[in-house]
């Protein structure tokens, strides 16, 4: 039951809107909270997986955003020097043409991540845990 | 507060769910430190350090006339030994040196003289480190934690060192979590949260405070449900305290410990850490330096005030001392 | 200048000697490209943007308006396929197309039309690209460039992308380097430079222009340096220019061409790459769009003045063409 | 002979000093360029060796720092997502007890990187050369 407490507030209030290059929506994004009480290594992620509506997100249609960068969901397990300072969001974008309809969603993710510095006797401790919470997307 | 070889002081993690909402910030969590009488504060950079693990060095300055600002003694920077941070490997020796430097020099530049390590650093990279912090005039201390005891081989082997080196400059950071006896009520809080019913607890912590073992308790809640297996598993596996007669030894080479604790009640006592034979043991071996207060309750229970853990914790110790 | 379906801008990348040594910063280089009467530029984006290859939307709109300021196109963003950037593989097709929608989506956002990608992006991958420029209304355009000429396989594949899907949103951006005919005197000045002797090349030189092969040539050399050796397998090696009956093909899939050059000498002329019939051709055939001056000197001497080199490069292209 | 002119400039004229924590002088560094026309991902370097006053310094002595970042010299072919933006300096950090002496130090460094596009044909060139310089140690 150890380093629950936190993943009831992974996905933010704030952040939830269509995204768009010069006019052209290209899909939406939303803001996680890192679930945990202090920061992590990226490559510390063993899981992320965002559920909208019900529907599993393809990772291939999924940017991982923090620090000023953009990261494929399979480059994550790599980034070790990529810190993510606990009171940072990140964002998650998603490729989806047209975006989503207005009003509220189910937004659904699953996390889970390796505690780095728990190898007692030899194992690494994996917080798991999920957040699900209905947004309206923002205008 | 009379002149003491002991003095308190709190740990900023104990403010964790209010800095993790964003309700305070870190001149926030400063300010509560100071109005709950706090000599000083422990850090934990990996969490309120921004930039971390490269602050800038305009950052630690300014960390500093933060403290003089709510008249805090820098007390320990609480560093990690962040060893599975690969996804591939774990870190090797150069790296973990490094890591280890990179927070020495960063805990010197906020002016600390306490470094809060973990027993990951292994006995053979401690050695190495002996001599930098000697010239950096640093406290490099291992945190003794739950599961562990002084009597793990690997403890065995850093009092070694300490022997070899005295502890002027390398010792042990014992965090009282490992005189823990029962689950406290914030575990008991997650526990029911979690589908755990207060029958099936009825039966099983008379049980686990008689010591018997987790098969033989079993048999006596046929009807165990699966949200409740996995808890009664960590109520049988978690609680194994270390003897109070390991304080002697702790305190001989120690500067610096860890008040661990998840609940003190409306009476200044802990169910559960035996505080009360705890901290004279501590005084009475001649223990000098800082107790934080490390409250950890918010893991299991946010909706508890941590401010108000944190004076019934300090007013206990006081209490216990005869420092009131 | 005469209205003509030709438009004559600069690339950037051309003052990179004087970006990299902090004498120009990007402004000073657009202020520059204005004073020489360009009428756009091409930027170099792994080189002038900072932040790439995630720029804020503040720096792009910034960006956006010095172009104003300066009363420049944005003709073309110049986008790098790099492909092998990791030290254990090469970028696997999922990286390679978000990559390459990241400069599209940058592109975009500091108003350019045309992007410049390059050969490494596969004809697999391009064809994936289609839908995604067409939406963005970008036409991305790869660059054929030394060594490669439209008759080397991978380019007969793009040939046929061309002619599947039209040309609107990808094409072919020619770089005249493909014609150069003979080292150029930045190249005569380096080679000095690293060691290779006037009497050596006085041998090799007309052998090259001969075409005779660099076994035959060295046989002429018994003398020949180790320093000597790599330079004039280059000699051999590097200058095989394309036919210029292949401008034809090119334009009629390109939108944008690069005017590489390397010395333009004080008769406004380039004693290496043919443009008195490379432009007649280009033109002749009915191209529409911008040629970019793109000087490369400056990677073999950086004491020539680039500014005047894209002077003269400019009066020689509208000698030319006629634009004077 | 492609990709050669910007060695000369590698080592920079700024930034050689001591460097010290609270008065302990723990080593001195110097700052470098990337040696190219454009920016650079860090996992292209395949050589950064540095010598000083005619000694190689052992690659464990040292930390190469970029972005607010420091690395170990063993990380560099990692650092994937690290770029070195043109017109910043890298700073090399030596850890050396007691620093270096006042007065003029020789600099050499010795340095090469992939060119990440110049797969023609399935082989990238590698770009390699050396800069040597005396340079005053700042006070
Ligand atoms: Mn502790
Ligand atoms: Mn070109």
């Amino acid at each position: 039951m150890h380093f629950q407490a936190y993943f009831k507030h992974t996905v933010t209030d704030t952040g939830f809107r269509n995204t768009a290059v010069n006019g052209l929506v290209t899909g939406y994004q939303l803001e996680i909270r890192f679930p945990g009480y202090r920061g992590s290594h990226l490559s510390c992620i063993t899981r992320l997986d965002l559920t909208v509506d019900g529907k599993k997100v393809d990772p291939q249609d999924l940017l991982f955003c923090l620090n000023g960068k953009e990261f494929l969901m399979a480059q994550i397990p790599e980034l070790f020097v990529e810190y993510w300072f606990i009171l940072d969001n990140a964002t998650l974008k998603v490729a989806k043409e047209g975006g989503l309809a207005a009003g509220p969603h189910e937004i659904r993710v699953d996390f889970a991540y390796r505690v780095p510095y728990t190898g007692y006797y030899g194992n690494y401790i994996v917080a798991e845990g999920a957040h699900v919470r209905a947004l309206p997307l923002a205008r | 507060m009379k002149d003491s070889n002991i003095k308190l002081g709190i740990s900023l993690y104990s403010l964790t769910i209010d800095y993790f909402l964003r309700r305070y910030d870190l001149e926030r969590c400063l300010a509560t430190a100071q109005e709950l009488g706090a000599e000083g504060i422990e850090i934990v950079a990996a969490m309120m350090v921004p930039g971390y693990p490269w602050p800038t060095a305009a950052w630690c300055e300014d960390f500093q006339k933060l403290l003089q600002k709510y008249r805090l003694a820098p007390v320990s920077y609480s560093a990690y030994v962040d060893m599975g941070l690969r996804s591939d490997r774990d870190l090797n020796e150069p790296e973990i040196v490094q890591f280890t430097k990179n927070d020495l020099e960063i805990a010197s530049r906020m002016g600390f003289q306490v470094v809060r390590t973990q027993h990951a650093i292994s006995p053979a990279t401690l050695e190495k480190m002996v001599p930098y912090a000697a010239k950096l005039d640093v406290w490099l201390g291992v945190e003794l934690h739950v599961p562990h005891t002084i009597h793990v081989p690997v403890w065995r082997e850093y009092f070694g060192l300490f022997d070899k080196y005295g502890s002027d400059h390398i010792g042990i950071v014992p965090d009282f979590g490992v005189f823990q006896e029962y689950p406290h009520l914030p575990w008991f809080h997650q526990a029911a949260e979690l589908g755990m019913r207060q029958k099936t607890l009825d039966v099983l912590c008379p049980l686990q405070r008689r010591g018997v073992t987790e098969e033989e308790a079993l048999k006596q809640v046929p009807d165990l449900t699966d949200a409740e297996r996995p808890i009664a598993h960590e109520l049988f596996k978690d609680f194994h305290p270390a003897a109070l007669e390991d304080i002697g030894p702790m305190v001989k080479h120690s500067r610096y410990m860890h008040g661990k604790f998840y609940h003190i009640d409306e009476n200044f006592h802990d169910a559960c850490i035996p505080y009360d034979r705890i901290l004279p043991l501590v005084r009475d071996h001649g223990f000098k330096g800082f107790i934080a207060s490390e409250y950890e309750g918010h893991q299991f229970d946010e909706s508890i005030d941590a401010t108000e853990q944190l004076k019934r914790h300090l007013t206990m110790e006081k209490r216990i001392l005869g420092l009131a």
